[in-house]
């Protein structure tokens, strides 16, 4: 047992600075000019806690900017560390690599771009008044409203932060149940976060259903975990992966056990059919939180994933995985379901929903071939250097498809195809870096969405083309002796090609239909800059010696990751 | 109106060309270096032509000093008849050495390798050049070439600028006219069949060219189409026959081939079958572009084009293009020189393509009334002529009569000469007389004012023309005599040869040519008889038509040509007869020698083969006497009264009149008239053909690429539509269905696991 | 770095249109107002002066190099290299040589005209930078030696031409558009995963692909040869390529996404993807496909010459049954390219030669046909054959350049077209005897329908003065083509005919090329499978 | 002392009936009581394992996922009241406006 002493703290900066945050953010709207008197005296000592606000705090903006600042912080702070290569152990639970440090990275910057996106699409109202007896009945609740929707700013963004600690302690974590009350954190917060969107009737809506699925999914993981513990005695990861490595045949409590969690983890990351509450969720939140579901959320059910099966279930190099077939099976039902159910969904937000499950399907795909066990540690690494590519540049186009519609959320036009009817008219800019978004998400060259997919493509390719066998002189031979991971690529070809449908919709959509409103969008610049940042690099991500080093510092997550 | 307009004045920027070869002889070139100027210059006044003639379309001076590019185009065919009467000059009295034949390499056109059968490239890199290539043959094709389109551009100058309907076309005309023209000498002069066959295609693309020229006539643009296909299906053979030779020699190089044609590629000897297809293919070509049977249909409707177009291209030039094809055949089945021996059968099918050809032709060609359509089929059935003179060479060369062979050969390749220059008349006259007849039928009908029903091609139109035109008149008669073999008269020359070759081939050596001998024998009668009729319908007899009274021959530029194609006509047989030509063009001799008068008229008249002089007399006797006299009791007559036409003509038309009448009236309701009437129904059959088989295939192809194979696509996107809307379905929107769904994955999965690794 | 000329040549109109489509954006509306107006000018000048490069080169460098010492898998004209993404290996390499070039220099000379004859395109601001972007995608498939690279760039062609449809296009714009860029992904992502297998068994190279160990360097894979030990996969990725760049040809029964995209772009489109964008999947089938796999080249030689005929027989024969003038030209192009695929499986320097030769020449003549047919969709309103007659009345230049492309794409002598076909015609007797007579007939066909639609549209009038003109112009005066349409198509035009009257001007690097390319490739694979002519009688063998 | 097995059958038992629970019935309640079940039976497996291998942790975990339960129920019923708020219903199968 360590003693707190033991534990660095410089390696917990980004939580702590989120900790921190979130302390700011509970404190800081409350300043005032409150005093206690001191019993029996006279004099009064300036609490600073209530009372009437100071001019200073009394912005409601307050919230937003401790929150952007925060993440902005801890963004960079996760930069550092990853340009240090920062590592090291706290106590036994928590493991801070590369890996670590690049889904710090990965979430913080998700949360930033949430955060400067939300600042625009649930704005407070400055100077808000005080409802008097004199005002009508319906000024009245429009004034309390104004109050009540300054005073959730708090909330909204305290949440977020909830979120993104959750997040960034999950990843770090090495023991199953602080990795999973972490996750439970982050999902809780997340709930709400979805449900938070109450001005229109879908957004308690979605809440619900995200909460009721999310949670029985979570008790099932728990208990799936509590399994484990009966099984192992200890949820020490490493500790698992011994026993598990150690055992003859598969332990049907093991077993059973790794399943539960694999569905828990499989709503998180959106697999078939654990998948069905997403698009409900994603199109009853508002845009930017849908845009964390895609990406953060994601990531988060990935690292879960990969720390459960690779560090704890991966066999021998040569032996494949008990779970291969479940998740071959499961990444093809995925990305299919997902594609097709996209192919004709008329909210583009339902859209950007599916298509994220099909890109589970694909990094599922990926994940699948690992088990297979064909590959050399090389080769692995290779593979896992693909999703974790592909989930770190999701930030760039998924969000930045979420934070198109989030400009088009005020108008109430996120909802419908319509709204982004002749987006292009209305403002150039924004249509071509959706439509940039849209392509690289088809994983059309020379963006990034090609590379990452190209990447994992290449692993499936790479480690099971070679499996037919080598006196094969027909097609068909060699094509009845290989393996049936190679066929994964196909099939992820196959729906690539079928996404284009709907991706391509989106542009013919953007650029050929009249506009239902022909006012200029709102002006947003911060979220404008993000947006175009977003499309920039994307396509900078794509080729050229920007993408050289995103891949290496995502090669070298992969390696500390194995 | 009377006075013809004489516009001599516009050719005097032409002169300086009359000059061009003593010039190019004093800085020291040879006649044969200038050779490339025969070709190039067509080539390019041919887009000067066209351009300048778009743009300045309506320019007073472009239409009147220019003649819309008609003086450009004369001048470029002045050039390249000037260095082929050179090179003509050269060959037959000059000091240039054209023993090495092929004379010049220009430039290497492709190079290849090729690959070996012992997987090396071979050593030698395969060249195909550019050159050209002198002969007998050669000469005397590029003489009649050059010097027709000549002085058939010259004819147009009066024929096509003056017509209304022509206003702001011409230059169109012009242009085409030279490509055409550069089109046939590059044709003749090539020096391997790939050139020959380069030459040829772009022929057809003018020919098609010009017969569309009044492209809004309907008929007119189907007929060009018409005669371009047609063509084209002989031209695709043509290249086959070409690779197949290829394959054998390695090369399409006369030079090559004809140096040693036994021996391929290699050294390899070469198999008389493959060959056999090679040349049988390579006659398809050639049937198709000298419109003989079964490709013959697109002759008739080709006179859709300008006159003058009908007299160069379908009577005087292009169509001997598949004449001389055939007689480049000659090397290879000459077995005296190092032939293939075994090729006897294609003498007989070329032989028996061209009687049946020409009894077809004659036959349909006895109920025409249209004037140029009788000349067509007339050109049909006089190239069937040379066809089956070639047929009859080539069987004697491949059989080893050497001699024999030659006289056919020469006999037909004289026969060419004859033909073209009296059908190039033939329809420069046929033009006239309906130029003069249009003129005259808008005059009467107060300029302007087209009455479309009358056509001023029907002979039923005319008659008693003799005294309204007589250059005209004497000109047509002296055309037709040549075509119908009056004795001493062109034609005679060499269709003697002909019919006494075949006659001989049939009776002494090959039974089996006994058809095609009969069939031409006949022929020779029935052209008698046709030739007869056109010119007496049209000229003899009393006006048909009001029209004729008001015809005039007053058109600048027609005449000059007329006149001298006449004297070439009445005298150049017999003058060239003397010459031995028949000798000279089957390569037997490389000069022309002149023969006593006497030994040429005995040679003619009275062979010493028995045979030979049976048949001749036949000949004469059906062609000259027999066909004439019926055309005479049927169509004959005098002319009106009071109406006098100069005196040798005058005579003919009396003497026409003397036989008595025959009406035909009853003859011309028969079904076989209707029959020939309607071309023996072949244009009915391949129309039926291929309506009944072409088009509905093309039309099921499109069907089948828009239903099946593009439908498949769009089946698999609706498909996916479609499931697409069914997969959504499942999402229900309620959360309890999501958990069911999730936990009976969740089951299955397990039991899938548990069954996998148990 | 030092850039090339070769990179140079690509990059320079790649970034140039980006920008030139970027900048009114970002400009204050005056200085972008001002910008559009001379977008065009910019793009003009830059077309040229890449055509200048292009020819300077031709004229320089390559017309000097002496072809037959060039070794296959010489380049010349290379960079020095340096790596994109090192760390999967992949490079900016490129190189030109006899196989590509031509397409170069093809590519270099149809992107000024084409521009010209969209001179006065709507949106001009757009259109003409689009094209310039055109122009470096295409280029770089062409000069790239590296299939990642070749990859991007093939893809990357999709994204204008995309727009260019969705832009310009017709009235079913969006629905071709749509197939256009679905159905050609589709078949490329297959491609992809062949790119990807041989990526894999490549060995490593010095300093490239430190994460993977792999390098996407096509020349190294070339000179590796036979580097995968699995005959099975061998033949698998030899047809996942296939299915990539037979459907760019495209080839039976993969084309129907033409006709739609065709009739659909705007002229400037429809040039530009009949001219090059159907060239790079015969010019990828020859330098990846053919290159690399040569002994499956070989097993699949029947496979080859069932599509190519089926493209050149079935193709004619869709053509003669259209009725939309566009649409007819664009099967026709299926039908021409079908030669491309014969002339690979005669094995014969010759055939090789004139299947290079077959690309260039359609190269230069089908944008021509889709020039002529774009004019008459501008002036006439209507590409419906029939629905007009005698057109050459009121437009004898359209006319004459109809008349001219026409005949050119028949297969007339003395146009380039004619080169291509008889060579590949005279190879394909040699390897296939009598077979040849499928695709001679052909011609026939293609004279038919060729003819035809000319005998519907510019001829056949009731009136000498007058022509019959469609509804659709609803009365207005019809008129001739446009200057710049008619400067563009008469060079087009001058060109078909210098090409084939001087041939050799291309043509001797691509026989040369074709030989080094059998001695130094093909020679043994077909010794292998002792085949020296792949015959009628062997294919019908191969298929027992 | 019970053997722990009885525990973790009774687990199993509870698992079965919450996770029936959560599909069977409609009310949100009743399903956030079905969910609460679920955790209770991992709890009882946590105490299981903590007796079996007389490890303290089990009992931390089996504390800390009563709390992770609490937490879930308070947001549970405050997403609710939400979607009460606006919808007037807390039937899962009512509430399908977002659905397809």
């Amino acid at each position: 047992m360590s003693s707190l002493s033991d534990i660095s703290i410089e390696l917990l900066i980004p939580e702590i600075m989120m900790i921190i945050g979130i302390l700011a953010m509970i404190i800081m709207p409350n300043l005032g000019d409150a005093k206690i008197r001191i019993p029996l005296t006279n004099t009064s000592i300036p609490v600073l806690i209530g009372g009437t606000r100071f001019n200073q705090v009394n912005n409601p903006y307050i919230p937003s900017i401790i929150a952007i600042f925060t993440f902005s912080l801890s963004f960079i702070v996760s930069l550092v560390m990853i340009q240090g290569e920062t590592n090291g152990n706290v106590g036994e639970i928590m493991e801070i690599n590369q890996f670590t440090n690049l889904f710090s990275l990965i979430f913080t910057s998700t949360l930033l771009i949430t955060s400067i996106a939300t600042f625009y699409v649930m704005p407070p109202r400055k100077d808000p008044k005080i409802p008097k007896n004199s005002d009508s009945i319906d000024s009245v609740s429009t004034k309390i409203n104004i109050l009540m929707n300054n005073r959730r700013q708090v909330d909204f963004y305290i949440l977020l932060s909830m979120v993104g600690l959750g997040m960034c302690l999950m990843s770090k974590s090495t023991h199953l149940f602080l990795l999973f009350v972490s996750l439970e954190l982050a999902s809780l917060s997340s709930y709400v976060l979805v449900g938070f969107y109450k001005e229109k009737d879908i957004g308690g809506e979605a809440g619900t259903k995200y909460f009721i699925v999310g949670s029985v999914a979570s008790a099932v993981g728990i208990y799936g975990m509590s399994l484990l513990y009966l099984w192992n005695g200890d949820l020490q990861i490493n500790s698992l992966s011994n026993s598990w490595s150690s055992m003859e045949i598969l332990d049907p409590m093991a077993g059973i056990g790794m399943g539960l969690m694999l569905v828990a983890f499989g709503f998180k990351v959106g697999a078939a059919p654990f998948h069905l509450a997403t698009p409900d969720a994603y199109s009853g939140a508002s845009s930017p939180i849908a845009g964390l579901l895609a990406t953060a959320s994601k990531a988060m059910g990935f690292v879960a994933i990969m720390k459960i099966l690779f560090i704890v279930t991966l066999p021998e190099e040569g032996t494949e995985a008990y779970w291969m077939i479940a998740i071959v099976i499961i990444s093809v039902i995925t990305m299919t379901w997902g594609n097709f159910a996209a192919l004709t969904s008329d909210n583009p937000k339902r859209m950007l929903a599916y298509s994220s499950v099909a890109h589970a399907g694909y990094m599922l795909a990926a994940i699948a071939a690992i088990g297979s066990g064909l590959g050399t540690q090389n080769s692995n690494i290779l593979i896992i250097t693909a999703v974790i590519f592909h989930l770190t540049i999701l930030v760039l186009f998924k969000l930045g498809a979420f934070l198109v519609l989030s400009l088009l959320e005020k108008e109430g036009l996120s909802h419908n195809m319509d709204g982004l009817k002749g987006l292009a008219r209305r403002d150039s800019t924004i249509a071509v870096s959706m439509f940039i978004f849209m392509l690289s998400l088809a994983g059309i060259p020379p963006l990034s969405g090609f590379l990452s997919k190209l990447l994992m493509i290449n692993g499936i390719v790479n480690i099971s083309a070679g499996t037919g066998s080598l006196s094969s002189a027909t097609i068909l031979n060699w094509a009845s002796s290989v393996n049936i991971i190679f066929w994964l690529a196909i099939s992820i070809v196959i729906n690539s090609a079928i996404s284009l449908f709907y991706y391509l919709r989106i542009g013919l959509i953007m650029f050929f239909e009249e506009p239902v409103s022909s006012k200029p969008l709102e002006k947003s610049i911060y979220l404008r800059i993000t947006i175009i940042i977003c499309a920039i690099f994307t396509i900078l991500f794509g080729i050229g010696p920007l993408s050289e080093i995103l891949l290496e510092i995502v090669n070298e997550a992969a390696q500390s990751l194995v | 109106m009377d006075q013809v307009k004489h516009e001599y004045p516009l050719l005097y920027p032409l002169i300086p060309i009359l000059l061009l070869a003593p010039f190019l002889k004093i800085i020291g070139w040879d006649s044969v270096d200038a050779a490339f100027l025969i070709v190039t210059v067509p080539l390019l006044i041919f887009p000067t032509i066209l351009i300048i003639g778009q743009i300045f379309n309506k320019n007073k001076v472009w239409k009147n000093k220019w003649k819309e590019g008609g003086i450009l185009a004369l001048g470029a065919l002045a050039v390249s008849l000037t260095i082929a009467l050179w090179i003509l000059f050269d060959y037959l009295y000059g000091s240039y050495n054209f023993t090495d034949q092929s004379i010049l390499t220009w430039f290497e056109w492709i190079t290849f390798d090729f690959l070996q059968s012992d997987f090396t490239i071979s050593e030698e890199i395969r060249i195909i050049g550019v050159g050209i290539w002198i002969d007998q043959v050669t000469l005397m094709i590029l003489f009649v070439a050059t010097f027709l389109c000549f002085l058939i551009c010259w004819f147009s100058m009066g024929y096509m600028n003056t017509d209304p309907i022509n206003e702001d076309r011409n230059h169109r005309f012009y242009a085409e006219f030279v490509l055409f023209s550069m089109g046939m000498f590059g044709m003749v002069m090539a020096d391997s069949f790939l050139w020959l066959f380069i030459f040829w295609e772009i022929m057809g693309l003018c020919s098609y060219l010009l017969i569309g020229f009044y492209y809004w006539k309907v008929s007119a643009a189907y007929a060009a189409k018409k005669a371009f296909l047609t063509t084209r299906i002989g031209d695709v053979f043509l290249m086959v026959g070409l690779f197949i030779l290829y394959d054998i020699y390695g090369s399409l190089d006369f030079e090559v081939i004809f140096d040693d044609p036994s021996t391929g590629v290699a050294g390899a000897l070469v198999d008389s079958n493959q060959l056999f297809w090679a040349l049988l293919l390579l006659f398809v070509g050639a049937v198709g572009k000298s419109a003989q049977f079964p490709l013959h249909v697109w002759l008739p409707d080709a006179m859709e084009g300008p006159t003058p177009v009908s007299a160069l291209i379908h009577a005087a030039t292009m169509v001997n293009a598949g004449l001389y094809l055939v007689a480049r055949m000659v090397p290879f089945v000459d077995v005296h020189y190092n032939g293939v021996s075994g090729l006897e059968n294609l003498g007989i099918i070329i032989a028996f393509i061209g009687g049946i050809t020409a009894f077809m032709a004659a036959l349909i060609a006895f109920v025409q009334n249209d004037i140029k359509k009788v000349l067509a089929y007339s050109t049909m059935s006089q190239l069937a002529y040379i066809f089956t003179g070639l047929g009859v060479a080539l069987w004697f060369y491949n059989t080893d009569h050497h001699h024999a062979a030659m006289i056919a050969f020469g006999a037909s390749m004289f026969h060419l000469f004859n033909h073209a220059m009296a059908k190039g008349m033939l329809f420069m006259a046929s033009g006239s007389v309906i130029h003069e007849m249009h003129h005259a039928h808008d005059h009467m009908n107060n300029e302007g004012s087209h009455d479309h029903d009358f056509d001023p091609q029907d002979m039923r139109n005319m008659g008693g023309l003799a005294s309204k035109m007589p250059i005209t008149a004497t000109a047509m008669m002296f055309g037709s005599m040549s075509i119908i073999g009056v004795p001493l008269i062109g034609g005679f020359w060499s269709k003697e040869g002909i019919i006494a070759e075949t006659w001989k081939a049939a009776i002494e050596y090959e039974p089996l040519m006994l058809i095609p001998a009969i069939l031409i024998l006949a022929t020779a009668g029935m052209t008698g008889f046709y030739m007869s009729r056109m010119w007496l319908m049209t000229f003899a007899g009393e006006p048909k038509n009001d029209v004729v009274n008001h015809v005039h021959e007053s058109t600048p530029w027609i005449r000059e040509p007329l006149l001298i194609l006449t004297v070439i006509t009445a005298i150049g047989g017999f003058g060239l007869a003397l010459l031995d030509i028949i000798h000279f063009l089957s390569a037997d001799t490389d000069h022309l020698e002149m023969h006593g008068f006497l030994y040429t008229l005995e040679h003619a008249f009275l062979p010493s083969d028995m045979t030979t002089r049976i048949v001749g007399w036949t000949t004469i006797l059906l062609s000259f006497i027999i066909g004439p006299l019926i055309a005479a009791r049927v169509h004959g007559g005098k002319l009106q009264k009071g109406m006098k036409a100069i005196v040798p003509i005058n005579w003919l038309v009396i003497l026409s009149s003397k036989f008595g009448h025959q009406d035909v009236e009853n003859m011309s309701k028969s079904q076989f008239s209707e029959a020939l009437q309607n071309r023996l129904y072949f244009d009915d059959i391949y129309e039926y053909l291929i309506s009944k088989t072409i088009i509905p295939f093309a039309n099921l192809s499109a069907w089948f690429d828009r239903i099946i194979i593009d439908g498949i696509i769009k089946q698999v996107e609706s498909i996916s539509v479609s499931s697409s809307i069914q997969i959504r379905k499942i999402t229900t929107g309620s959360a309890r269905d999501y958990i069911l769904m999730a936990a009976v994955g969740m089951i299955s999965i397990f039991i899938l696991i548990w069954g996998v690794n148990a | 770095m030092n850039l090339d000329i070769l990179s140079i040549l690509t990059l320079v109109p790649l970034f140039t249109g980006i920008t030139l489509i970027i900048l009114p954006q970002i400009l204050p509306k005056e200085m972008s107002s001002n910008l559009k107006k001379i977008t065009r000018n910019i793009c003009m000048g830059i077309a040229l002066a890449m055509f200048a490069i292009a020819t300077m080169i031709f004229i320089g460098t390559i017309g000097n190099v002496e072809w037959t010492n060039l070794l296959h898998g010489e380049y010349v004209l290379k960079n020095e290299q340096f790596s994109l993404i090192s760390s999967i290996g992949v490079q900016w390499k490129v190189g030109a040589d006899a196989l590509s070039f031509p397409m170069i220099w093809l590519t270099a000379f149809l992107i000024p005209i084409s521009m010209l004859v969209e001179w006065d395109a709507k949106k001009g601001h757009i259109f003409h930078p689009l094209i310039l972007i055109m122009e470096g995608a295409l280029l770089g498939v062409f000069v790239s030696l590296d299939l990642f690279v070749f990859y991007v760039f093939w893809e990357l062609t999709l994204i204008p031409m995309f727009l260019l449809i969705l832009l310009w296009g017709g009235e079913d714009r969006k629905y071709a558009a749509m197939k256009f860029f679905i159905y050609t992904f589709t078949a490329s992502v297959f491609m992809l995963i062949g790119i990807l297998i041989m990526y894999f068994h490549t060995t490593p190279l010095p300093g490239i692909g430190s994460m993977t160990g792999h390098h996407f360097d096509l020349v190294q894979m070339s000179i590796q040869g036979n580097f995968m030990p699995n005959e099975g996969l061998r033949h698998f990725v030899w047809i996942l390529l296939l299915i990539g760049f037979a459907t760019k040809m495209p080839s039976v029964p993969v084309h129907t996404w033409l006709p739609d995209a065709h009739v659909q772009a705007p002229t400037a489109g429809s040039m530009l993807l009949a001219g090059v964008m159907l060239k790079m999947g015969a010019y990828g089938f020859l330098r990846v496909a053919v290159t690399i796999f040569p002994e499956s080249t070989i097993i699949f030689i029947p496979l080859l010459v069932f599509l190519g005929m089926a493209s050149l027989v079935y193709g004619a024969w869709v053509c003669m049954g259209q009725t939309n003038l566009k649409r007819m030209v664009a099967y026709s192009s299926v039908s021409h390219m079908g030669l491309i695929f014969l002339g690979i499986a005669t094995m014969q320097p010759l055939g090789f030669a004139g299947a290079l030769f077959m690309m260039f020449a359609h190269g230069i003549i089908s944008p021509l046909l889709f020039a002529v047919a774009g004019s008459f969709k501008h002036h006439y309103h209507t590409l419906e054959i029939g629905s007009m007659r005698g057109i050459a009345h009121h437009s004898p230049f359209l006319s004459g350049h109809m008349m001219l492309g026409w005949m050119a794409s028949l297969g007339l002598p003395l146009m380039a077209g004619f080169v291509a076909e008889v060579a590949i015609l005279i190879a394909f007797w040699l390897s296939f005897g009598w077979l040849v007579m499928l695709p001679t007939l052909t011609l026939v066909i293609t004279a038919t329908y060729y003819l035809t639609s000319m005998q519907r549209t510019i001829f056949e009038s009731d009136n000498p003065h007058q022509g019959i003109l469609p509804d659709s112009l609803h009365g207005d005066k019809p008129r001739d083509v446009t200057w710049h349409e008619n400067t563009g198509m008469f060079i087009l035009g001058i060109f078909t005919i210098i090409f084939g009257i001087f041939p050799f001007i291309f043509w001797d690097m691509m026989s040369v090329w074709s030989t080094e390319f059998m001695t130094e490739i093909m020679i043994d694979a077909m010794q292998n499978n002792n085949i020296w002519r792949p015959s009628l009688g062997w294919i019908l063998e191969a298929f027992k | 002392m019970i053997d722990p097995s009885w525990i973790v059958g009774l687990g199993v038992i509870l698992f079965g009936i919450g996770l029936l629970g959560t599909f069977y019935h409609k009310n949100a309640i009743v399903v956030l009581m079905c969910i609460e079940l679920m955790l209770n039976s991992a709890n009882l497996n946590f105490v299981a394992g903590a007796m079996y291998y007389g490890d303290v942790n089990g009992w931390v975990f089996t504390a800390i996922a009563i709390a992770i339960a609490a937490a879930e129920v308070a947001i549970g019923l405050a997403i609710l009241l939400s979607m009460y708020s606006t919808q007037e219903t807390i039937s899962l199968d009512d509430a399908n406006i977002l659905r397809n």
